[in-house]
Formats: C-alpha cells, structure tokens, sequence
C-alpha cells in the first residue's frame, strides 16, 4: 500500500486516535446533568483564541447565528475555520477579524446570491490563509472518520487534482484492487456549534429535515455547543428515541435560542432573512462597511434578542415564518436589483 | 437575444433539460442546473430523480430553491437525509447526472472553482471546490454549464478543483477515479460540446441558432476540433419558456439577470 | 502503508469498486415503479442458488421470515450468508440444506436461549463452511464500505487477534499515524432481505426504533427484498421524509406480509414467540427433528398467513402483541424448563 | 450456594455491579452484565449509561431484554441509534466498560468463544466473536464474567476471539489497539482477578467468603499469581437480591437456573 501523493494542506483537527480518546476520557462524560447555560459563558468557556471551530447546517441553513455573533463580540481571534460550505458564519468571521486560517471545501461565496466580499478581500490580501483544500464529501468524511475514532476515510474522490495537492489527504494503492485511492484524514474539531429545533435541557438533539454533516460532525465534535429554538422535556425525548439525532453525551452546552439562525434558514420554521444578508453582503464590501454592521447588529446590542429586535423584530419574523411556509414570497434586495 | 424570443439563460436551461433522461438520476445545484432538472420533469422526463447533496432526495419541489439545503430542496421529499447517504450514493455509482459550473475550464473538462493567479498568493479567490470535485469524481455523466470566452475556456486551469479527463484518455483511471464517470457535456451559449476530440478533448458538436464556428473559436483560448455533423440546437418553445416563468422561477431568482 | 497481516478469509461479497458500479449501472433504476409482488416471485427472481444472503435485524430482531421460509421452500441450494448475529434464520436455512457458506461473526447461537444445535452440528460436521470470521462491528463496516462504494473502511478492532488472521480484513501501518490499523473491506451481498414496519408500493421504507446494521446494509445490496406489516401511501412517507431510513432507489422488491418476522420480534408491534422457537430449537437437536419442522410449518403450508395459523393464530398474535406492550408476561418452554 | 443465602448468580451479579462507576457509560450483553448494569444503576450508579450494540442508548429498561437487540434495550431510550453509532462511540474512546464473557480465557485476558479445537475441523463451533472483539478492542475497561475451571481457564486458546493483553505488556499497543484499554477484571464464581501479574497477567485480588486459593488454584490451568493483600468480597445483601428478583428479571430469565 505505497503512498502515491501526499496533500501539502495543514492536518487541521486531526488528532491520533489514541491521543483523541484521552482527551474524550479525560474532558467528556456520560453523566446526565443540566446543560444549560448562555451564549455568553458557552463561547467564553469553550472557544478559546485559536479553536478550530466548525460549525453545523449548511450554507445560510441552520446555522447557530447567535454563538458567532457573540464570538464576535468577545473578539476572539486566530480562529481556523472548517470552511465546509461556511457562509454567512465564516464570512462574518472574517469580517470582524476573528479568523487566521480556513480550510475550504466551499468558502467566501453566499451560493446564488453572489460572492463574499469580506472573505474574498481577507485572502487576498493574505490575511487569512487558506491552510487546506477540500470537497464538500471530502469534510462530510473528515468527520466520519474522527466520529468512528479512526485515522482516515477511504474514498474515490479528489484523485488526480490540485484539490488533492492543497489537501491534507493521501493517495495510496489500495492492497484489495491495486487501484488508487484517497486516504481522507479524521478531524476532531476543537469547537461544533449547532442550532436545532429543539432538544432537552441535557442536550438529546432532535432535527428536522436533512442532517447534511450534522450527524457525523457533532459526534466528531470536542466540544459541542447546542442552541436550540426551544428546549423539551426529557420524556419528550424518550417517546421516540429514534428521533434523536444527537445523544446528550456529545454535547457541552444547551441554550434556548429562539430564532437562533436567523438571518440563515430554520426548515419548516422560518426562512432566510434576505434583507439582513443582503445588507451584509453590501456593506461588507469594505472594512469600514462591515464594521458598522458589527457596530449595529452586534457591538451595539447586549444580546441575540435585541438584534432580532433591530433586523424587524416581531413583523419580520412573522414575515419569514410566512416565507418558510409558502404563504408570502419572499423579499431579497438582491432580487430587487435584477428586476431593475 | 431578447429580440431571438428568448434569454442566454433559458437557452442553457432548455439545451441542459433535453440531456436529462427519464428515469435516471441527477445530482445538481442551484441555479441553471435546477431549472434544468425542473424543466425537463416537467416536460420529457417525469421520472427524472433529483438530488442534492446536502441530503435531499426526490423532492416536490414547489418554488425555486436559493441554496443546495434549502428546505425546498427536501419539500415532499421521498427522503431528507445527508450529505454521507447523496455522497456515498454517488460515490457507489448510482448517480446517472451531475451538474458543473466553471470559472476555468480546459480542453479535457478539468475544471477550477478555486482560485485565479497562485493558490497562496491569489488574485482572486472563488468559493473552491464544494460538491464540485465529488460529483465530477462520481457522477456517470457530467454536465458543465459556462458562459465561455477566452478567460474561462483556458489552455489550463490555474488550479485543477475537479477532474475532467485529466490529461487525457485513460488518465482518469490510472489516477483512480471511478471507471465511466466524466464530462459528457459542455454547454455554454454558443454551442454544445462532447468529449470525442482526440484524446478526450472538448468537440463541437452543435452550435446555437445563428452561431457560426468562428464565433465558438474566437471564445476558446484551446484549438477545438469540430464534429463531422454539426447540429443546430433547438432554441426553448414557448411552452418551455412558460413553464420556467410560470411554474418554476416566478420570482426571476434565476431567470431575471 | 506496509501491509502487516492479511487475514486468510475468504473475501465472501467483496466487488472491486468499479465493477459494483457497472453492476449498479446494468441493473438499477431511479425509476419510481411499483415493485410490489409476492414473496414466491421476489425468492424465484432474485435468489438463484449461491447468492450471497444477508439478513437485516438483528439476532431474532425485525427477520423477514417469510422470506426464510420461502428460501425454504424452494429448496435453494450453496447459500453464502452473513453470519451477522444471525440466529433463526440462519438456524433454519443450514437445518433445511440451504447453506454451504457461512462468515461469522455470531452465527450458531440463540443468545440466551441457547446454541443452535442444527448449525453447529452443520458446521463440525463439515457439511457448512465457516470461510470468514469477523465480529459485529467488522460486519457493520463491511456494509459501510460497502455502501459508500469505497474497497475499506479502516478500524481499530479485530487487530492481534485469530479473528483477524481468519478474516478477509488486513492490517497495515497507518500512514497518518505510523501505527497498526485495520482495514475491512467492503461487502455487497448479492441479496439483502428485510422486514420494516411501513413503506410505500416504491420501497420508501420507515423503522421504528433502532436500525441495527440496516442502514448500511439496505445501501450496500446488490437486491433488496423488502416485506412489510403495512404498505402505507406515498403522501404518508412524503409528509415526513426524514422519517425514510431506507429510499426507494435500492429497493428491488415489496410484499405486505403481516407478522412477516415472526417468531422474531417486531418492535412496538410483537414479541419473540419464544414457543416456535423453542420448538424450533428442541426438535432441530437431530436432522430428522428438523425436517419435521419444515415438513409441519414450511413445506405443510401453502403461505405464511398459513404457517401463522398453525404456529396459533390470532390468539398467540394477540398474545404477542400484549407481551411486546408489556401487557402481559411472555411465555417460553425454555424458561418453563427452568422452573423445573 | 443456596445455603449461604445467595445463588452464584446473584453473587456474580452483585460483585460485578460495584465495579461499575456513577456517571459512567458501560456497554453490555444481555445475561449477567444486563443484571450488573441494572443493578448498579438501582443502588450506587444511578447516573450509568447503559449501552447496546445494535443501537440503544440510555434505556429505561423496563423489564430484562432476551437480546442485545429486543426492543426492551431502547424502551424510552435517551436514542435508538444504530450499531455504527455505539461502534464508533466505543471505538472513539467514549465507553468506561465493556463486559465478555468467555469459552476459554488465557492469563493474559485473551478470550475464545469461536471453536473448540481447529477452526476448519472443529471439536465444538461456538457462535464467534458478535460484538465482544469490538467490546475488548474499544471499551477502556473490561470485565470478564466466567465460570471458572480448568478447562475454561487455560495456558492458551485454542482461538483468540478477543484481545486481551495478547501475549503482555505492551503488545496491545504494538498490535495497533487503543492505548488504555483492555481486561480490567475477571470475576468467577471463586474470586475477582485484576491483571497486576508479571507480563500483564491475571492475578488473583479478591475471594468470595469461604474460599480458598487452593481452590483457585485447582480450577486453573496456569499459575496463578496473588496479591500481598487479598480481600473478600462482600456478599450480595438482602436488599440487592431483592431488586434483582423483584425489579430487574422477576420472571426468572436469568437469575432461575
């Protein structure tokens, strides 16, 4: 099984297995206790300057909003992204100059609706280093392996690309068929930030819809930080325990979070708030734009609630429950813009 | 175009939805290759499979999704799983189309979404590869959708993110990649491509109304080789120009420019 | 990555990767079809003497019954099965000479209840091979690698052990790490057969409760033969699509069969008729005990509505289902002895 | 036994439960580790997370199951997952304990519950390793639950189904097993076995009331090693074999013989 190419990519939040399952015995346990707590402490006790974080849902999609707002008002800093289809989170990151590295697999781009400003700007001027090059299958199996407690993945993609370069996989001969085939590091995050639609005060996790990586990242996950819309009885948990998702033992911190995505997406709950994106997506065209944003929406208020409060408050929530259930169409500036 | 009856992009749209079979699968994104799947749904292929790669499969979709795990892409879905179950489902080999979009590509399909000038000093940085290296890895058939010039359609890709044919025939074995995936089409808005030039190149195949061969080579920076029979696409009807505005993007998420 | 040990297994399932891809390709379909039929057609069409059989559940857990007993009763012949805890089915198909292959990793035991004494007295009589050894999680991962279409999946068990130098697994040195690693390889069975508790006419299937190893299994099949207690409509799966552990596109066949796993149990629905099986344990001590089993309830009845009626009708269903609610106590010669 | 007011059982069960530590997680077989755990949970571990292999996790166990699988083992379960979710728990270093039980074990902890005498023409097949390779691979402490003679207790297997030390110190660890973990306790009907032994052998720590080394030593096959200061175990109480009677296995599953 020679080694055919090995990725130049830094190994971000691989650790030997061996060393993983100390820090598990020495830091996690299977007791049952009340995991709740607030934003505030959670980032303040869990996400020290230099964490590599990695952060649940997807895209714009059930995203724990209030957590990296409130890692930006502590200003942390040299964080290491897992830029696995990170938007609106890592580009807010970066704008607000919390973030050194980012290993991407997609990064500095809002899907349709264009690319990021603020990211783009930061790597281009070198100050955040992309460390490492992935694929969006590439992380999801990143976070198998570190979930499964072994060194790598097998898989069949990346072969043959730069991609496979920058990465921080191998090529090997397969000792089965003599063909080659990637090897795809585990990675054990420092930090997993969720927000789901509801769990229990211990911190069993129930989501609707797609999982996307959420099932193999919290589980891969050091520390786990759960928001959560509402938080349920335990009993409720119990009547169908196949809906749990995510089992308390994984998880750190438990904290009601009530719109706790906004502006992303909560599936069946509320949709994206594309006014406040778009904002952001204006503004952050400069350094100076992004940090009115931050002045507005997060230095300028005390906490998550208030913040709803100045994107529209009871109305534009309203509006974005209407939206998510087919009621309404949706208002997007960027939509406005087209049609002119 | 306008004055043709119909847009660039509902010409790309129309072109991409005919390559779809019925009762196949497609793996796409947003944007085009959406609109494509819907379209051809809705017209020749009611038994066209879609899927997304963050864990949506076989939606009814019910208008026009703005991300890849947007919940309209689960909405009615037969399954909302995850990106391991569409991704091994790929990987595995039922996975009959894929979508691409470029902002390099070359001669044999390889594509770059990563980065324009060198990886650690880049004069621009794009999102990089997403999902694009492992459809391109595992997908059957790709399709790559790029509005070519002589920028995009480059003699190589500043920064490979995913495989076309490498560097040509047998090149994507030998490196391990999945025996019968690869580019099977490249639509842009002057023509269709294939990949039967000499040693898995980009071939012209069929050119859009009123295209001429110059035109296609004054936007390609390789030399393209030209298929015997060359074909003139059908332009979108006007029923398929009314489903796409009616039914499927009355927001003009895709379809206003 | 020196290949250190190379268990002498045989290698029972395994598909170079991009031949079960041309596999795929000739011979599934997206096709939203409705695959429903009997159990009688799906044992004719898709389990040709020498398959590769493996059985979803677990021990007496969720068993497609029916379809045992059908194997049964057309006499198939050299049979390869995974022995992934399985016990009745397994049990039943070595006592009625179906099976010449075995790869175990718990086969020829009834947990609690006892050993088999038809598999055993197969197994060192020479008539079944036991061609592999492997343990519960080497089988699930087979099934993984299986699934995701990859040759491995790397591990940490079976390492040091005989079950690995009787394995079809390898061990190598890690390139990551440096260290000793297991590598499983990849299985895709011939024929996956299940018993869920709904799916639509397609084979969009639920399970209640949990999926044991059927999530991986299901993915990693060549044929997937389905039976369920209900076939529910495509609205109901549709209404709540994250409920669908197994989706359509693997399935090959669908058959209502009520009861279907009896004697096994069917969470939430019925206990273990621990009387068959107890039967079923004490006459197959000797083969001629054995085929009085099948003579009785296999080859004696023309279906499995049949056999239910002989194994006690709708009053022991009844009682099963009271059991399974904890509504009543379970009855079982096994324990009866006991008293003694 | 009978006489001494508790069954072998119930001593076993009862020596076996102490072992088990508040707020930790143990994954078990059905038979006398389920009563263990059970136990455990109803007198000095209420804060234990009981775990199975084919998915239930932190059951409210509502009467014994009769398989590691039966629906009792996720009865208002915190989560009924899957067998690659505890795997992958267990083998990430999340399990405290695992339980085996044993055909033959050797002095080292290695155990055989797959043949008696050659694998392909065997004496006696066994049903394999299930998931007690896995268990004695990944949990960082393992009990081990036999009834000890010399036939069980052995110089060495006759197949090694499940690691123990292998051949001793440091072997696991070259091997390419987790670092910390391992046999953490034999208990038999005789006495408690730790494996403070030369080499990582099994060295006898503790006697149930009323025996002897001599009647250790006559029940196995190796020397035995025994500790400076030897205990006797505390017999199961009144109050215990209550619970396990009443409480855990009321039908006798079990506890009858």
């Amino acid at each position: 099984m020679d080694i055919l190419e090995e990725g130049k990519g830094e190994l971000l939040g691989f650790h030997d297995p061996d060393e993983h399952r100390a820090w598990i015995a020495a830091n996690k346990s299977a007791a049952l206790v009340d995991k709740r707590t607030t934003v505030k402490e959670a980032v303040e006790r869990f996400i020290p300057d230099g964490s590599y974080v990695a952060s649940g849902g997807f895209g714009h999609i059930r995203v724990a909003m209030s957590v990296i707002y409130e890692i930006i008002r502590q200003k942390k800093r040299n964080l290491a992204i897992a830029g696995k289809t990170a938007v609106h989170d890592l580009d807010t990151l970066i704008g607000a100059g919390c973030v050194s590295k980012v290993e991407a697999a997609y990064s500095f781009g809002h899907e349709l609706r264009g690319l990021s400003a603020a990211g783009r700007r930061a790597v281009e001027s070198g100050k955040v280093k992309v460390v490492a090059e992935t694929s969006n299958a590439g992380y999801q199996w990143r976070f198998l392996a570190g979930m499964m407690g072994v060194p790598f993945v097998a898989a069949r993609n990346l072969l043959g690309t730069d991609t496979l370069k920058y990465s921080s996989a191998k090529s090997v001969t397969d000792p089965f068929t003599g063909k080659p085939v990637t090897l795809i590091p585990s990675a054990n995050p420092d930090v997993v930030l969720m927000h789901v639609p509801r769990c229990d005060k211990f911190g069993n996790c129930q989501i609707d819809g797609i999982l996307i990586m959420d099932y193999e990242l919290a589980r891969s996950a050091r520390r786990l930080v759960v928001t959560t819309e509402k938080i349920i009885e335990e009993a409720e948990i119990r009547r169908e325990p196949w809906r749990t998702v995510i089992p308390y033992m994984y998880v750190d911190a438990v904290i009601e979070v009530p719109h706790g995505s906004h502006p992303c997406q909560m599936p069946y709950l509320y949709f994206f708030d594309e006014e406040i994106i778009g904002e952001w997506m204006s503004v952050s065209k400069t350094d100076e734009g992004a940090e009115r944003f931050f002045d507005k929406y997060v230095y300028g208020v005390k906490d998550f609630a208030e913040y709803l409060e100045l994107a529209g408050g009871a109305k534009k929530l309203e509006h974005l429950r209407r939206v998510e259930a087919l009621e309404e169409r949706m208002r997007a500036p960027w939509l406005d813009r087209k049609k002119e | 175009m306008e004055t043709k009856g119909y847009t660039e992009n509902e010409l790309l749209i129309s072109v991409a939805s005919k390559l779809l079979e019925d009762n196949t699968s497609a793996l796409v994104g947003t944007g085009l290759p959406m609109l494509a799947g819907m379209l051809a749904q809705k017209t020749h292929a009611p038994g066209l499979l879609i899927i997304f790669e963050a864990g949506g499969i076989g939606a009814q979709i019910p208008t026009l999704p703005i991300s890849v795990g947007d919940s309209r892409t689960f909405h009615k879905a037969v399954a909302a799983s995850s990106m391991h179950d569409v991704m091994s489902f790929a990987q595995a080999g039922y996975v009959d189309f894929g979508f691409l979009g470029a902002a390099q590509l070359d001669k044999h399909g390889n594509i770059n979404t990563t980065v324009i000038g060198d990886h650690d000093h880049p004069k621009a940085r794009l999102p990089g590869s997403g999902g694009a290296n492992d459809v391109g890895s595992f997908a059957r058939r790709t399709i790559i959708i790029i509005r070519q010039d002589k920028k995009r359609l480059v003699e190589k890709c500043d920064f490979v993110t995913t495989p076309g044919y490498l560097d040509g025939e047998g090149a994507r074995e030998r490196a391990g990649l999945p025996k019968n995936s690869g580019p099977y089409r490249v639509i842009t808005q002057l023509g269709v491509f294939d990949f039967g030039g000499k040693g898995k190149t980009m071939r012209l195949i069929a050119m859009h109304p009123g295209v001429t061969v110059a035109d296609v080579e004054a936007a390609t920076s390789f030399e393209i080789e030209v298929a015997p029979s060359l074909e003139t696409t059908t332009p979108p009807t006007a029923r398929e120009i009314e489903i796409l505005h009616r039914e499927i993007d009355p927001a003009g998420i895709v379809l206003k420019k």
